[in-house]
């Protein structure tokens, strides 16, 4: 079961080498290592169902000296998540990349950011932690500037400074807690760490470089751009999964390691950036005049969702009732990173074929290209929370939480927030439902759309009807 | 703490600030990449102090090694960082 | 040396080196900027040797100040000139909230500064912190070296420098994504032009040794590779196109090798029944060794790359 | 899996499947999608023909499938969900019919039927919701899959329309949902109870449950078209006919109305209820709809909107049948919601047909209109006669049991004139458009005649469905007492919420 | 086989009249009849259908009340078919014609042999709605203005008995009219039911729909209207408040004075008809005035209920017979034009419904006033004077016919004629089957001061039209009134500009949710969202309420 854990660095990070070696092959190599990392979550998932939590000490050495891989739960869920999201946009990309010579400058560096996204996952150490996160903000930026667009460099540069300011933090933090607990071990850390002021400014500073990197409300400014000048795949891949792995982070510290530090006046505090998120981040999606702005702004908004769970997660005592609530927000962030992907996968296929993405020109849309309107229908749906997507138990679970705890403000946001998203997500539709004639040659390819339509339907209907095995796999994964 | 292990680490901490507030607002691109070298060598600098045990005895090699890796990595990111910012400059001609 | 004069030392030392690092920062030249920051990173390369931490110390010389030196000022080549000026004519469009705001960040920045002294306080002496430390002596003759810097680098954090070498990779990369090479440099005086006749390989006998006495001494693949690298910056400032650097596919080996060689070890001790990057002590110098040498390559090759810019043309090779 | 808990879950599947089959279908290929349609809507009766079987023979059927931890999606039969199944069932069936006809020539059929089939699956998914959860997500599910069946013509109208609509009931959608989340939070569960499951929380509860029975009631309202939440349905009239029909007879207005009956019988339990207070309020919401709805009627040119200011009318009876506490006051709310359907649905078939024949959009055009299209017009001239209550249609039922109900829950002082003042507006905007079209005499040139009258007055996918509506919205009414009709399964739906 | 011919009464006018649009329709409306006439004639007295399987319940069943009214409504809506088959083509003679006769004779026949309130009410209400029909027909600003009226007074009384019928189903706790004999009303339902029938009796007040339907409709149809159809009204009271309650004493002497009131006033204002169909129309009114007075006083009269209510049926009868035959004679005039032979005809129909001897009026008149009991002596006075103005309208009647010289319109038909003289017969011959001298011979003194009435009356003929003017015709009066509806259209139209005014602003609500929803073109601000220092001071800003909240802990 273990070998999974070094199946899910290993052979990407191979993958990444023989894609630069052998950029002919290419292509084949990265569906092939692909389907071979998706079969290694689902074993990795299995695993964790059947024997709890693992992990697996590298190099033999126990975990502090050494580096141990851990994945419970909670990571081999959403590692799954990512090995499907990234299969489907590899072989969205196969397509979307005309040119051999692009994506032979794409695929290692696309798998370099698989490699990095699951060595996050996996990691259980905090320094590790650190040098995956540069990894991936490095492949994340790298990708993002693969345009060679002016909008897109500067964008990437940004991109770049800020996701460097916030590894800086996080370093600083791994510096105190290593002078203070002189442990880099997640485990070792969460036995030992005590309230007092190396913790406390440990975590504020971990956390101020992951808010940073995760674009919450107001430090989201760079995503936008970031997001919305990036080629689709890697829209699909940075919205739905990189900003996770930092959200991935702050929750593993929050509930984890530092769970006996952590306020609820801390909670709280971030339970109003969240709600910030939320109405900012929708608000300006419905201004957004272009569909992948749009997108853009609506990751900054579905991220304050899950930072709603803080202040509710903090207030319910440990035991059943947090970990339903647990599991709502872990449905929350499956299914953004699903629809999410998809929604920018399906926007993609309107930019290539239309040579623009302006919300206010798709009339007729509906008609030629009805799968990736479609796609981004469902997406929409999961967006918004309606059924029977995932998001819709995970938002139950919210405001279930909310009222149960009595902090009813969380479920003024969350409704509010939710029809701002119905509102921008039927903007899209109402110009793509109409009858103008639609002036481009629209021929979608089947190896771009069908990727789009997959993923919105995991969103939409397989997390929301097959959601029970989310709990189940928290509470089998502990 | 030792004396030593204290000047350092404070100094450590006072680059790590003084490249932050650089890193937020010198107008210009190329300070602001030096700027957050300038926090990484705080950071790292902290890290030696930690690993510092006094004259003779030999020091904690973890925080070297981790200062190592860490130089590495921010060699790289700065060598991204300049590439995006000249092309960035390429694209947009100046006289 | 008694301790107080080490004490002054001390502090002549880290008041240069935040004095540096302030000129450096606040200077609106860039030029002036980078020339700052070489002496800054050579000044903490002192210091590092200064903390008993001499392999930091080699590798700040090497790569933090002298290839990030030399990125640096290579990036000079194409940063605008005027930026003196039109930092100038930017200072007083600041307004009075921006102002306000500039202060708020400057005062928050000590506050940070302030914090993390206070939790240093906090740090007590107690033994437990060693745990690590002599963890690593106690395993250290397993470890296949004596250095034990190399051993945490090499073999129990080994994973950290796989990784490490991975980022290093996408880097690179990232920047010949960015579009190819540019040859723009001037070509240097005839006296450079000679001096880089010696130099080169000088330099290049430096790495060797570097990454050889890295098992047991101060050094390794990382100062190795930069000493490799710095002989092509020599190169390349002297005017050469040809500057030792690969193209085309043996490039993208040499660029892949330090991590391909680490998987293929770790891949095939594991495929052998051993932990992943678990050396058996009696392979594991040599394994480390391996390692290293394709690292090294690695680290030069990509710093090299980095250091011009961009993928080197195939049409520009002379014969 | 049985029978017993795969049938609920097959009768869902039986639009469901054709449906999505249909939208991959070529613009072309209309023979095989007519037939998946009616092969699914024939299907469908039977199953739900086999589900009243086994109900009326004790047999229990419930799917159930856990979504989170507590949440279950239930699909149970029972006597209420029945009802409605077999009202959407045979009403879907006729209204395929009806579009099959309607949409003859026009562009985007698959996609058009393969969202019409999704939202009778919906609706049937409601209709069989065993709990609130599961409500609330067919609820949605309704509401998405209108959507593009409003905005299916693709005019800036339409696309306005549809988005006002959206608008509302999403937002009718929230609520609903916050109510129900907040009622799960106290009780720990949602299904569906006959008498309801509140009545043993303790006092201190009370206000917490009249704020949530509001909140329901308000998400509920916006689809059930409660004023003041009706703004959406004169604006969705920019539909096609067929999915008019849809909205207003058998899903989106009557799966508010469902609701709202479910929320009060088999959640607070009408007893609680009112013991509450909230069913006098609901109840007159109900009323000022009533009301309001008649004479906003009044004023309306175009035939459409009429109908749709009609709706909201007569959706209400509904909502004031619940909110009169008594077995009889129950009857006659549930029975109209059949009643209104058929009705309903045959006046929007005959708009339809005059728009779809003769280009009558205006009820100012249709002078001499029953001369030229007889069938058409009997047809619309029946259930426009129900609605105002005339006996023996249907409508007159159910505003018998209403008005006998009030009288027993001694609410006959405001139910009662509400009843006389809302009949007489109906008949008010209903009876000058039935004296046009039979006694004026026809203007020389019809507005935009497309069918020209052959053996039939128009085609006879467009005829057969009102006029078979109207046959039943008659024999609703005329075979009231008979076993099997909706009045007597009303009556037995009641019998066992008020445990008799 | 008599279960049937009641359920037949029902069933074949309804089932023919989906026939009435086939080429040999014109007979239908003779044979629907005919079930109504045969059950009359033949089915028993008992006889009983229960269908709890129709409607809510239908009971059907014969009583010698229902008897009576079924036959002499049977032998109207006969008379009025044999006459309307008579028409010309085009007229009446039309499919829609005939739908709409043939189910208001459904109704009216059904609504007899009714034996439960629905089943009763939906005849009621079928009946009403389908002479609409029957009123609307002429293709006339007029027809249509008198129609529209009709409608709407019969609407209101079918909601008002709606009320009245619901709350007494709940307090008799069925719908049978068996359970009523057992119930005691409440005074809401009796005023319910007393202004619901009021309206089809046109009570003074009430009446308002009645003179102009009766002048647009067409002959055969204002016959069944003014014969038989009114006469549901009646029945109706008879039916829901059967005499006999304590509780309805008290309106019974209401119901008495309103009678009083309606026979004088549908006197009077016959009187100042210059129309003959109108005077008709104004005679109903007043002889529905005595039906409403007898009903009163077997209300009011416990004890002599069933001897009342026997007169009053046979009342109703002749009235209906009568009536019914006097339009139908107007129509022969309005059609070919009077003929003397069409005069006396119309002069002995005038006379029986002045109660003159040897008439059948003379017959109903004693039944009448014998049933009466010893306190209601003054009843008597007032249904001599009654008997009076009877008089003096059906003399004005006779002369205005004479005085108007009528436009024949087309021949007269034979079988419109034949119709009607049948029915002339009928009411010659029934009388002297039925009823023994005495009673054939009252009444003899009223028609004789009657007549010397109607005299002085045609004598000062010129007069009228200034008492007409006087009773507020005048063309200011006129106007005052018109100004009056004008405001109340006003009001109606302000109600409509206000809920247009809601409209709109909800429109605005609506519109700028719209703006809301989809913004113009909004350029993307990158100075405001890419300014570090405020990032920056936000960022760390941020960082340092984090670390104060988690110092919180303690």
């Amino acid at each position: 079961m273990t070998d999974a854990l070094i199946a899910l660095v290993a052979l990407p990070l191979t993958a990444a080498l023989l894609a630069l070696l052998l950029p002919r092959i290419a292509t084949a190599l990265v569906i092939f290592s692909g389907l071979a990392i998706t079969a290694s979550a689902i074993a990795l998932l299995y695993g964790v169902n059947t024997a709890g939590a693992l992990h697996y000490e590298l190099g033999g050495w126990t975990a502090g000296l050494g580096i141990a891989l851990r994945a419970d739960g909670l990571s081999a869920i959403l590692l799954l998540m990512i090995a499907l999201v990234m299969f489907a946009a590899s072989v969205y990309a196969s397509a979307y990349f005309g040119k051999a010579s692009e994506r032979a400058q794409f695929w290692p560096l696309w798998l370099l950011l698989w490699t990095a996204l699951n060595a996050l996952l996996l990691s259980g150490d905090l320094f590790n932690l650190y040098v995956t996160l540069e990894l991936l903000g490095l492949s994340a930026v790298a990708l993002a500037a693969l345009s060679g667009k002016h909008a897109a460099v500067q964008a990437a540069l940004r991109y770049l400074l800020v996701g460097l300011l916030g590894s800086m933090l996080f370093l600083v933090g791994v510096a105190l807690l290593y002078a203070g607990y002189a442990t880099l071990d997640l485990a070792t850390l969460t036995q030992v760490v005590k309230p007092g002021p190396i913790a406390w400014s440990a975590l504020t500073l971990m956390t101020l470089g992951l808010l940073l990197k995760t674009a919450l409300f107001p430090l989201h400014f760079w995503l936008p751009p970031a997001h919305g000048s990036a080629p689709a795949p890697v829209s699909a891949v940075l919205s739905a999964l990189v900003v996770k792995a930092a959200f991935y982070l702050v929750l593993r510290l929050w509930l984890d390691v530092f769970a006996d530090i952590v306020t609820p006046t801390a909670a709280n505090l971030l339970g109003v950036l969240g709600a910030g998120a939320v109405l900012w981040g929708s608000w300006q999606a419905l201004r957004a005049e272009r569909l992948k702005l749009l997108a853009a702004y609506s990751t900054v908004a579905q991220l304050g969702y899950l930072f709603l769970f803080f202040p509710l997660l903090l207030a319910l005592p440990p035991g059943p009732a947090r970990d339903v609530a647990t599991g709502g927000l872990v449905m929350l962030a499956l299914t953004h990173g699903f629809a999410k992907a998809g929604l920018f996968l399906a926007i993609g296929i309107v930019q290539q074929r239309s040579g623009h993405d302006n919300i206010q020109e798709l009339g007729g849309m509906v008609q030629r290209l009805p799968l990736t309107t479609f796609a981004i229908a469902l997406a929409g749906v999961a967006l918004i929370g309606l059924p029977p997507s995932g998001t819709f138990l995970g938002k139950w679970q919210l405001i279930s939480a909310a009222i149960a705890t009595g902090q009813w403000l969380w479920v003024a946001v969350t409704a509010i927030g939710s029809l701002l998203a119905a509102a921008y997500i039927f903007r899209i539709l109402g110009h793509a439902f109409g009858n103008q004639p639609y002036p481009h040659q629209a021929v979608a390819v089947a190896r771009e759309e069908w990727p789009a339509l997959l993923l919105t339907l995991t969103a939409t209907l397989v997390l929301g009807l097959a959601g029970a095995h989310v709990w189940t796999l928290l509470e089998n994964g502990s | 703490m030792l004396t030593t292990q204290w000047l350092y680490a404070l100094s450590g901490c006072l680059l790590l600030a003084l490249g932050l507030r650089s890193a937020l607002l010198h107008p210009a691109l190329l300070q602001r990449i030096l700027a957050i070298n300038v926090m990484g060598s705080g950071v790292f600098m902290l890290l030696i102090a930690i690993a510092y045990r006094g004259p003779g005895m030999p020091p904690d090699p973890i925080p070297h090694a981790l200062v190592l890796t860490g130089i590495v990595v921010a060699v790289s990111a700065t060598a991204l960082a300049l590439a995006l910012a000249r092309r960035l400059t390429r694209e947009q001609p100046h006289d | 040396m008694n301790a107080t004069m080490l004490l002054i030392f001390d502090a002549l030392l880290l008041a240069s080196i935040i004095g540096l690092a302030w000129a450096a920062l606040a200077s609106a030249d860039a030029r002036r900027s980078v020339i700052l920051f070489i002496a800054f990173g050579l000044l903490l390369a002192v210091a590092w040797g200064r903390l008993l931490a001499p392999d930091v110390a080699l590798a700040e010389a090497a790569i933090g100040a002298g290839l990030t030196g030399a990125l640096l000022l290579a990036a000079l080549q194409w940063q605008p000139r005027k930026t003196a000026d039109t930092t100038n004519s930017e200072q007083p469009t600041h307004t009075l909230l921006e102002t306000g705001f500039r202060w708020l960040v400057t005062l928050l920045c000590a506050a940070l500064a302030g914090m993390l002294a206070w939790s240093l306080t906090q740090i007590d002496a107690g033994t437990a912190k060693d745990a690590l430390a002599n963890a690593v002596a106690a395993n250290i003759d397993a470890s296949g070296v004596s250095n034990p810097v190399t051993a945490v680098l090499l073999n129990f954090r080994a994973y950290d420098t796989l990784l490490e070498l991975a980022v290093l990779l996408t880097a690179v990369l990232g920047i010949f994504a960015l579009g190819p090479a540019q040859a723009g440099y001037r070509i240097a005086g005839p006296v450079f032009t000679s001096l880089t006749r010696w130099l080169t390989p000088l330099l290049i006998l430096t790495a060797g040794y570097l990454l050889w006495v890295g098992a047991h001494a101060p050094g390794g693949a990382f100062q190795a590779g930069a000493t490799l690298a710095a002989a092509g910056v020599v190169l390349r400032l002297a005017g050469r196109d040809q500057i030792g650097l690969p193209r085309g596919n043996a490039l993208r080996i040499a660029l892949g090798a330090g991590v391909g060689m680490f998987l293929l070890v770790g891949l095939a001790l594991f495929a052998l029944g051993r932990p992943f990057l678990g050396y058996p002590p009696a392979w594991a110098g040599a394994l480390i060794l391996l390692i290293e040498t394709a690292a090294m390559l690695a680290i030069a090759a990509t710093l090299v790359s980095a250091f011009i810019g961009g993928q080197p043309t195939e049409e520009k090779t002379r014969c | 899996m049985n029978s017993a808990t795969s049938l609920p879950l097959l009768v869902i599947l039986s639009s469901l499947l054709p449906g999505l089959v249909i939208f991959f279908l070529p613009e072309g290929s209309h023979r095989l999608r007519t037939t998946l349609n009616l092969a699914g809507a024939f299907v469908k009766i039977f199953l739900v023909g086999v589900l009243i079987w086994g109900v009326f023979h004790g047999q229990s059927y419930e799917t159930r499938w856990a979504l989170a931890p507590g949440l279950d999606l239930v699909l149970h039969a029972d006597k209420l969900s029945l009802l409605f199944v077999s009202l959407s069932s045979v009403l879907w069936l006729v209204t395929t019919i009806y579009a099959i006809g309607y949409l003859e020539t026009s562009p985007h059929r698959s996609r058009f039927f393969g969202f019409f089939s999704l939202c009778v699956s919906a609706t049937v998914g409601l209709a069989l919701a065993g709990n609130l959860f599961t409500f609330v997500i067919f609820y949605e599910l309704l509401t998405l899959a209108t959507y593009p069946l409003v905005a299916h013509r693709g005019t800036p109208e339409a696309i306005r329309g549809a988005r006002i609509y959206l608008t509302y009931t999403l937002s009718g959608g929230m609520l609903l949902l916050i109510g129900t989340v907040w009622l799960y939070a106290i009780v720990g569960q949602t299904s569906f109870v006959e008498g309801g499951v509140l009545s043993g929380l303790s006092s201190e509860y009370h206000t917490q449950l009249i704020l949530i029975f509001a909140l329901l009631i308000a998400g509920l309202g916006v689809k059930a078209a409660l004023v003041p939440l009706h703004g959406w349905l004169p604006e969705a009239m920019v539909a096609p006919a067929p999915v008019s029909a849809l909205l207003h007879a058998v899903a989106v207005v009557k799966a508010g109305a469902f609701g709202i009956v479910r929320v009060v019988y088999d959640v607070y339990g009408v007893t609680f209820a009112s013991e509450l207070g909230v069913l006098m309020a609901l109840g007159i919401a109900a009323g000022i709809t009533i009301v309001y709805g008649s004479v906003k009627a009044l004023f309306q040119d175009s035939l459409k909107k009429r109908l749709a200011y009609s709706t909201v009318s007569q959706v209400s009876y509904i909502a004031l049948g619940t909110a009169i506490l008594g077995p009889i006051g129950t009857i006659g709310g549930i029975v109209h919601l059949v009643h209104q359907g058929i009705m309903k649905i045959t006046l929007f078939f005959a708009a339809g047909n005059y728009a779809e024949t003769l280009g009558i959009h205006k009820v100012s055009e249709m002078n001499g209109v029953g001369r030229r299209m007889p069938g058409t017009t009997l047809a619309f001239s029946i259930a426009a006669l129900g609605m105002i209550g005339i006996p023996p249609v249907a409508g007159f039922i159910s505003k018998w049991y209403l008005g006998l109900g009030a009288v027993e829950a001694g609410m006959a002082g405001w139910v009662l004139p509400v009843l006389i003042l809302s009949s007489l507006l109906n008949a008010g905007y209903f009876l000058p458009i039935l004296y046009r079209a039979w006694f004026r005499t026809p203007a020389a040139v019809w507005p935009d005649e497309h069918i020209p009258a052959a053996r039939f007055e128009t085609h006879g996918a467009l005829l057969w469905p009102p006029i078979i509506t109207a046959v039943l919205a008659l024999a609703a009414g005329l075979f009231a007492a008979a076993p099997y009709s909706p009045l007597e399964w009303a009556s037995l739906i009641a019998q066992r919420e008020y445990g008799l | 086989m008599n279960a049937a011919m009641l359920l037949l009464i029902w069933l074949l006018p309804l089932l023919l009249a989906a026939l009435s649009g086939q080429r040999y329709a014109r007979w239908l409306t003779v044979i629907a009849v005919l079930p109504a006439l045969i059950a009359a004639l033949t089915v028993p007295i008992g006889t009983t259908v229960s269908l709890p399987w129709l409607l809510l319940g239908v009971e059907l069943g014969l009583d010698k009340t229902g008897r009576l009214f079924l036959l002499f409504s049977s032998l109207l809506w006969l008379a009025a078919s044999l006459f309307a088959i008579g028409s010309p083509k085009g007229n009446i003679d039309s499919t829609r014609f005939r739908v709409f006769f043939l189910l208001a004779m459904a109704g009216n026949l059904g609504l007899i042999v009714a034996q439960d309130m629905l089943s009763f009410y939906l005849g009621f209400t079928l009946m009403g709605l389908a002479a609409y029909g029957l009123v609307a027909h002429p293709a006339s600003l007029r027809a249509r203005r008198a129609a529209r009226r009709y409608l709407a007074w019969t609407i209101a009384g079918e909601l008002i008995l709606f009320s009245a019928i619901v709350i007494l189903a709940q307090q008799s706790g069925g719908l049978s009219f068996q359970m009523l004999k057992t119930t005691t009303p409440s005074d809401l339902v009796v005023l319910l039911l007393i202004v619901g029938f009021g309206i089809k009796l046109a009570l003074p007040g009430l009446h308002l729909w009645l003179p102009q339907a009766y002048a647009v409709a067409p002959a055969p149809a204002v016959a069944v209207l003014s014969g038989a159809m009114i006469k549901a009204g009646l029945l109706g009271w008879l039916r829901f408040l059967p005499p006999g309650d304590a509780a309805l004493i008290g309106w019974g002497e209401v119901l008495m004075v309103v009678g009083v009131i309606g026979i004088f006033f549908g006197a009077i204002n016959g009187l100042l008809q210059r129309h003959p169909r109108l005077l008709l129309g104004y005679s109903s009114i007043s002889k529905m005035g005595v039906l409403t007075l007898g009903i009163g006083a077997a209300w009011a009269w416990p004890a002599a209920a069933p001897a009342l209510i026997s007169a009053l049926v046979i009342y109703a009868a002749h009235h209906a017979l009568v009536k019914g035959a006097l339009f139908l004679g107007l129509g022969l005039v309005e059609r070919g034009g009077l003929r003397p032979w069409i005069w006396a005809g119309l002069g002995f129909l005038a006379l029986a419904l002045a109660g003159a001897p040897l008439t059948s009026g003379a017959l109903a008149k004693s039944m009448l006033t014998t049933s009466l009991p010893d306190q209601a002596h003054s009843l008597l006075t007032v249904l001599g004077v009654a008997a009076f103005t009877t008089v003096a309208l059906m003399a004005r009647l006779l002369y205005l016919l004479w005085q108007q010289p009528a436009k024949p319109v087309a021949p007269h038909a034979m079988l419109s004629m034949l119709a009607w003289l049948l029915l002339l017969a009928l009411i010659a011959l029934v009388p002297f089957t039925q009823a023994d001298a005495s009673q054939l011979f009252s009444g003899g003194v009223a028609l004789l001061l009657g007549l010397i009435a109607a005299a002085l009356v045609v004598q000062n003929k010129q007069r009228l039209p200034e008492l007409a003017k006087a009773q507020g015709r005048s063309p200011k009066a006129r106007r005052y009134l018109r100004a009056r509806w004008h405001r109340i259209v006003l009001l109606m139209r302000a109600m409509q500009t206000r809920s247009r005014t809601l409209g709109s602003t909800r429109r605005v609500i609506e519109n700028s949710m719209h703006d809301a929803l989809q913004p113009g073109q909004q350029l993307q601000s990158k100075k405001g969202t890419d300014s570090w220092p405020l990032i920056g001071s936000l960022w760390l800003g941020i960082g340092a309420l984090l670390l104060g909240a988690l110092m919180m802990m303690t």
